[in-house]
């Protein structure tokens, strides 16, 4: 492939993410199985009320480790467009934080690579979390 | 003198999004965690914390360079 | 659970399908995951060009056994809704065929629910499926 | 005689809609099959065919009555 980043496409955005926009940038006539993945806003974490999230990015290092898994995701499972957009800011209770979307010939790497991504991309993106609750906030994985 | 940038958790408890440290260049990203935990001892408290070092994470050995950009990644949350 | 379709949405149509009214089916302030599958007309099968495929349903024993499989999936993987699309009739290469879409309070569990329903699909609901190619037609699956 | 709706590939091989058979109130889903596969031997080179009754996928145990829909499920291709 002649860009290592041919069809891809990885966002970090501070307003609303676009399902319809990811699945138009990764549909294409030879591919039969799309698979998207979207993670909202929870109410509740570990029994306690949420009332919103605040997600801080490393933006230009964000963006480069986005971009790194969704290159390695369509290497490894064969996918023909990756679309991975992620939100910083305040995000309200059933707001979207992240989108992933994946097209491929046949649906089962579909599947496989859009986990990939979601599970990568918590391991690896300096992206940041805070909680805030009627009692107070604090950022989530940072203490034992 | 070098700027460090801090994110998350780490900007509480640097108590702003930069932290100074002296004499870094030349030493290895090991040093410089090591100097972190003894300024700032609540660095230790954190289930982990990585150093970015030109927007790429450094492991141990790497060493320090003049104008480099060094970043303290708490553990991350995104999704 | 009182009503045993409750937060099943299963559609067999006739017109186009939209992920996005999928995706608003299943969303809901307690699930932080929502994963979809969409199946597209590919242009190429077993090597040879597609022009288009026509899909003929046995409508309400597809709706029922469509039915089944959102139920069982939504029990099995303690999902929190199903929205399950299928579209009968003619086909352009691109266009969908069918949509599915689970939220859950977790990601693991959708990614498995909403795979689940697709090979299951594949393998119970009577819908078939005729592919049209420059030089004739024929049932998919038919003969060995 | 009784009416057993035809789909797909079925409606290819039956000429049709519909097929028709006699004798088969009483008789199990297993001898409807093999009256079909002497009236109609394509359905033999299918890779297979299950048999609904009521809208419902039907055992070769299970006996007709007067008033059963029957149709024939060639293989299915959904998705």
């Amino acid at each position: 492939m002649a860009d290592p980043n041919d069809h891809i496409d990885v966002q970090l955005s501070a307003t609303a993410l676009s399902l319809q926009v990811c699945r138009d940038f990764v549909v294409h006539p030879s591919c039969g199985g799309l698979c998207f993945f979207e993670g909202t806003i929870r109410d509740l974490n570990l029994g306690a009320t949420v009332t919103h999230l605040e997600f801080e990015a490393y933006a230009p290092m964000a963006v480069k480790e986005m971009t790194k898994i969704a290159v390695a995701a369509r290497n490894d499972f064969g996918l023909h467009a990756v679309a991975l957009h992620h939100r910083t800011g305040d995000l309200a209770i059933g707001e979207t934080a992240v989108i992933i979307a994946v097209s491929s010939v046949h649906r089962k790497p579909a599947f496989e690579g859009c986990e990939f991504i979601i599970d990568e991309l918590k391991k690896t993106v300096p992206i940041w979390k805070r909680e805030y609750r009627a009692d107070g906030s604090h950022w989530l994985n940072a203490h034992p | 003198m070098m700027k460090i940038q801090c994110f998350g958790v780490a900007r509480d408890i640097a108590g702003g999004p930069y932290l100074t440290l002296d004499q870094l260049e030349g030493r290895s990203v090991a040093e410089l965690r090591q100097a972190l935990l003894r300024t700032y001892p609540a660095f230790g408290e954190l289930v982990s914390f990585a150093i970015a070092r030109n927007e790429e994470y450094a492991s141990d050995e790497e060493r320090i360079e003049a104008g480099d950009q060094l970043v303290i990644i708490p553990p991350v949350a995104g999704g």
